[in-house]
């Protein structure tokens, strides 16, 4: 059975640590926000200039003056720090912030990731996410296994790249593979979906990936 | 010296040339200098390149200017939420160079601080750093990107004192502190004018300095673009 | 997390080491962190490259670890006020490099922020600019300056709250905002500690991700350099 | 007769305009501040983090937190601003400072300026003078004509540089010279102090220098 969207939320959630200052992209990984336990005390940023994110607002207490990188409403907390954005991208160039959780069109097997570009279909641009795979610690990419029947975890972008050797874990809905961005290892496939079998992973990935040995114990 | 103006119209007076480059303040709708971009639309200055991390949205922001085809080019981050942006820029109308967001931050704060050009790890490897610089410090690989400045920057602050020292509230702040710094002229639209000594001088965003014009709008509505909400739980 | 920490001492423990790098905040006597420096005369870690402004007086500020011959380097930019600092200068115990104060505090605020590198006008043409590479840039010649990190940094504030967002008071900010961003760890002490929540987000100097470190010190005495003062004239 | 430190500075303030933004040195630069008319809005900008720069406190009202670049304790005003040092030096070298008047050693004929090392001498360090004469739009040197008898004014300095040509004005107590810095059109004598003249100047000073029309007209 592959992982709903609220389950690979829930598996991006356990990336978290306390006390990490964390930035979350738009789509699945907001929802990662849902599943932070409530004993750890996580600091969402939103990179056009704000720390100690809080939800989106109650009904009638929107305030234009105060929106995510998604350009959504939302609230602040005790914790809140307003900044400029060329302070808030000191902070994710100069690696302060400890974790990025976003979405993705392409990863490859080296940690490539392409998401911000179609060629042929008008182009949106990058926002902040050349920048925050670029700067942040550590980088985790969820997104389907596949796109329209075809792998999404490739040898090599076919889409233009947003960053090379820049994500650390892939998350999709049937599985989660590490990525030795900085070694050069490669990827590995750490974790299936319950009833997703290694074969169907094999099917459905053109990117190279060995198998983590505890995988390999319980898949046989 | 009296930085005050009666209105957007006399506070851009002289001011404007066609084929000049503008800084505009804000993120999608939020901190926008939405009645000196109106101002801007009125005054009918033609063929500028426009220095914005977005491009507005149809009818509101700087989709007025794109409207009344008055921008030639745009250099932002973001561009996705305006349908007659992508008309005029699919028509060759529209020129657009893209910069990731925390690099066009900092090239307009660089050019505010009188740095010519810096290094980053944003884009190295992707076509962003096409044709430009590449160099190596301490094992990687980083680009050169140049600092911005403009002719005139328009803002949005949520409030100034007579001198022009000025306070932004929440995310509304976020380029405009850069683009105060980086115009020749900067005119700042301000919900509140208070008299000098008002703000805590610890607490000023942008000193007056920055400052050179500022016209009192304390009734502008401020516009939502994805109001979002979470549903109240019964008691 | 807790970033509270009951002293000075406890505050430094496990980050010192000998030969590493310290950024100290302040200008002259102004905003230094002179709690934390005494406990690092205390602590005994030898063979330090310090990074601040000043190097302090005889007898206060970085002076206490000038007589402790714990500074093997300074990076400064003015050091004319202390005596020791002189001798151990010209008995070649001490090394100093000298950076124009803007390019200092610069080059605190890029090594914080990413940038390895940026180019500026300051110093060209001087020894200053020796054996660093030089580039033109529309026609005016610039100087390629290295941004600096460290693997501590230690700064005095006005406040904080439990986070460690900080907010400092009148000119004793200077260099400590940039160097919270460019300590590996960085160490406050503050002269008041509030609750989250107690700070004016908008207020905020340093947000709370630069500061791993609190100590609240309530009753230091601050030192003034210069007295200086205009008459009263008579009523 | 030769002006006193006063009639220097007094010399020197007659180069502020209505709304200039300002930064003062130490020694007689400082003293200018006491020549600035009322009816003048000329706002005093210390390098280490403040715009608005009052007067010396009262005796028992020195504030440790509020000193200028000197050290000197000092009082705020109701249009001051204090930000970081880093912003501060943004300010001076983006160019956002009209006018700088600082002290020097020698000042050459092309605007040269050395200002903050005496080889042989304990260094004490060039502070913000180099950024200063780099960024600031115009900039003002005051000092004695000679020192211990020898020229200031030089055709190349003879010690170490703070900036090369930085210098627009040059009041010494003698005499005052513009110097084109940005065309190369030289040093040109334009004031005398009552009582000198041009032999005293010529006598006085190695750099080569014109002589302004309408000064020659008042010599003559």
């Amino acid at each position: 059975m592959a992982w709903t969207r609220d389950q690979m939320a829930a598996r991006a959630a356990k990336e978290l640590r306390d006390g990490f200052y964390v930035n979350l992209g738009i789509g699945i990984p907001t929802l990662v926000s849902n599943f932070i336990p409530p004993s750890m005390n996580v600091h969402l940023q939103s990179e056009n200039g704000m720390l100690g994110m809080g939800p989106f607002p109650l009904e009638g207490e929107e305030d234009a003056d105060l929106i995510n990188a998604g350009k959504q409403t939302i609230t602040e907390l005790a914790t809140t720090s307003y900044f400029t954005s060329a302070d808030s991208f000191g902070m994710i160039r100069g690696g302060h912030i400890d974790l990025a959780i976003l979405g993705a069109m392409e990863v490859t097997e080296r940690g490539d990731l392409a998401n911000w570009m179609i060629p042929g279909k008008m182009v949106k641009g990058m926002g902040g996410a050349m920048d925050l795979v670029a700067g942040v610690k550590r980088v985790v990419a969820v997104m389907e296994h596949t796109a329209k029947g075809q792998p999404k975890l490739l040898q090599k972008c076919t889409l233009p790249l947003t960053g090379t050797a820049v994500i650390d874990l892939v998350i999709t809905d049937l599985a989660v593979f590490s990525i030795d961005k900085v070694g050069g290892g490669g990827m590995t496939l750490i974790e299936l979906a319950d009833g997703v079998t290694l074969d169907e992973i094999k099917d459905k990935t053109e990117a190279n990936f060995k198998v983590a040995q505890d995988l390999k114990s319980k898949a046989a | 010296m009296n930085k005050i103006f009666p209105d957007a119209r006399s506070a851009l007076a002289g001011i404007l040339k066609d084929g000049m480059t503008l800084m505009a303040g804000g993120f999608g709708l939020c901190g926008i200098p939405q009645i000196l971009i109106a101002a801007i639309r009125d005054l009918k200055v033609k063929d500028l390149t426009v220095i914005s991390n977005n491009a507005g949205v149809d009818g509101a922001g700087l989709g007025l200017l794109l409207e009344t085809r008055q921008i030639r080019k745009m250099i932002s981050s973001y561009v996705g939420e305006n349908k007659l942006f992508e008309r005029q820029y699919l028509s060759g109308e529209l020129e657009l160079e893209f910069n990731p967001q925390g690099t066009l931050a900092e090239r307009i704060r660089a050019g505010g601080a009188g740095i010519p050009a810096f290094f980053t790890k944003t884009g190295v490897g992707t076509i962003i750093a096409d044709g430009k610089e590449l160099r190596e410090f301490d094992g990687a690989t980083y680009v050169m990107e140049r600092g911005l400045v403009a002719d005139v920057s328009i803002i949005h602050a949520y409030k100034s004192d007579t001198e022009g020292n000025l306070v932004y509230r929440k995310t509304a702040r976020n380029f405009s502190p850069m683009m105060a710094t980086a115009g020749k002229v900067t005119v700042a639209e301000v919900e509140h004018l208070v008299a000098a000594g008002e703000i805590d001088p610890d607490a000023v965003h942008t000193p007056g300095i920055f400052v050179q014009r500022i016209v009192h709008t304390p009734n502008a509505a401020k516009l939502i673009e994805q109001r979002t909400t979470r549903p109240r739980i019964a008691a």
